[in-house]
């Protein structure tokens, strides 16, 4: 199981702050694909190329692997300070 | 010693200035940034506003900052507190403090801490406008400015 | 607005923020920096220090430096608030605090009119050591950097 | 008539504060030369080379020149912050 969260105005335009996915192998930029295919109305908001990830926490750019257990989250360029 | 805090309640300089001197005899030198909630961002009159943050991530991403701080500077105490949920203008909404025996590496550290934490510690900030709600956009002035401790 | 002060009355920076803060709706970024007396100048225990002044000369000399500051940035409000006379470790020395609409530009005025006031201004310490009473002296280190700013 | 102000070190290696002289023409560094003829015993710390100057609460170099009414201070460099 994978458990993904999106934040900030990424949150609001998906309308989700968290989802979870079963049996999924692959990079993020795998997983935002994956998740377009799912969601169609994501695609424009998730595959933005301001959009950045992290994976358990840490930032990583989009050829990191995804493991099974991870948690996986999307958001827009902080604002913080 | 590193008090870092992401939390709700009010900010006091106060409070901080006391914890970065008390007992504190070997450093000379104090310097504290605060950042407050302004009105006119991007030229829509500011309310208030909302600060967003990815729990755990947040309080991970401040220690990792504050900890490549001190490898680079000789720091005595560091203090970074940032509040998140609702604001409103005059606020504030971050405190960085560090005290060093050396005025230059403790403004240095100050700077640097701000520039860092700006540009990777997961906050976002929803301000309410005259205009309704927004979320701030990034700045490409901020990360430029991380180019100094390259 | 400039606040510059030259006193015997402790530094209160509490006050000081307020000052800085109170009704500035447009400055979202203070700059603050405290100097206080530390007890191992030169390794020698230090008890406490006194703060000689050329009373009118000093005062001019404070209100050059942030003259030549505001030329060079746009800054909102400037408190440098300097004490004289007798004082012991642990006790604020100088509080140096700017308000500014840009984060850089406090971070660099405020480290400016340190090394300035570090270098022009007409102040002398005496500390008073386990060994007897001692003029501190100057640094070559503060000369220097002043190099950064010309 | 020229009033000349000590401070710090200087003050107390003098043993003086101030100083009022009268009929003087001639540069700052005339004026320490001028004082140190009068007071052998102040040659050697007016004379230090780290010793500073100023005029009507003005920094100035050596060369400058002393008028009547000025007031004139001499200093080791300073040390506040």
């Amino acid at each position: 199981m994978i458990k993904v969260l999106f934040f900030a105005s990424l949150r609001q335009q998906l309308d989700t702050a968290e989802y979870q996915l079963q049996n999924f192998s692959g990079s993020v930029q795998d997983l935002r694909a994956h998740l377009a295919e799912l969601f169609p109305s994501w695609e424009v908001h998730l595959q933005a190329d301001n959009v950045q990830a992290a994976i358990n926490q840490e930032m990583v750019t989009g050829n990191a692997a995804v493991a099974d257990g991870d948690e996986v989250a999307f958001f827009p360029p902080v604002t913080g300070g | 010693m590193d008090t870092i805090e992401v939390r709700t309640a009010a900010i006091s300089v106060t409070d901080e200035f006391q914890a970065l001197r008390e007992g504190n005899r070997s450093d000379g030198a104090t310097a504290m940034f605060v950042g407050s909630v302004r009105d006119f961002n991007a030229g829509a009159g500011v309310d208030g506003l909302t600060l967003e943050h990815y729990p755990g991530m947040t309080e991970k991403s401040l220690q990792r900052i504050v900890d490549s701080a001190r490898a680079r500077w000789d720091l005595g105490r560091v203090r970074v507190i940032h509040r998140v949920g609702a604001m409103q203008v005059e606020d504030s909404i971050v405190f960085v403090g560090v005290t060093c025996a050396h005025r230059q590496a403790a403004f240095s550290a100050c700077q640097y801490l701000m520039d860092r934490l700006k540009t990777e510690a997961p906050f976002w900030k929803l301000e309410s406008r005259e205009t309704g709600k927004a979320w701030v956009a990034a700045r490409d002035s901020d990360r430029l400015e991380l180019q100094k401790w390259s």
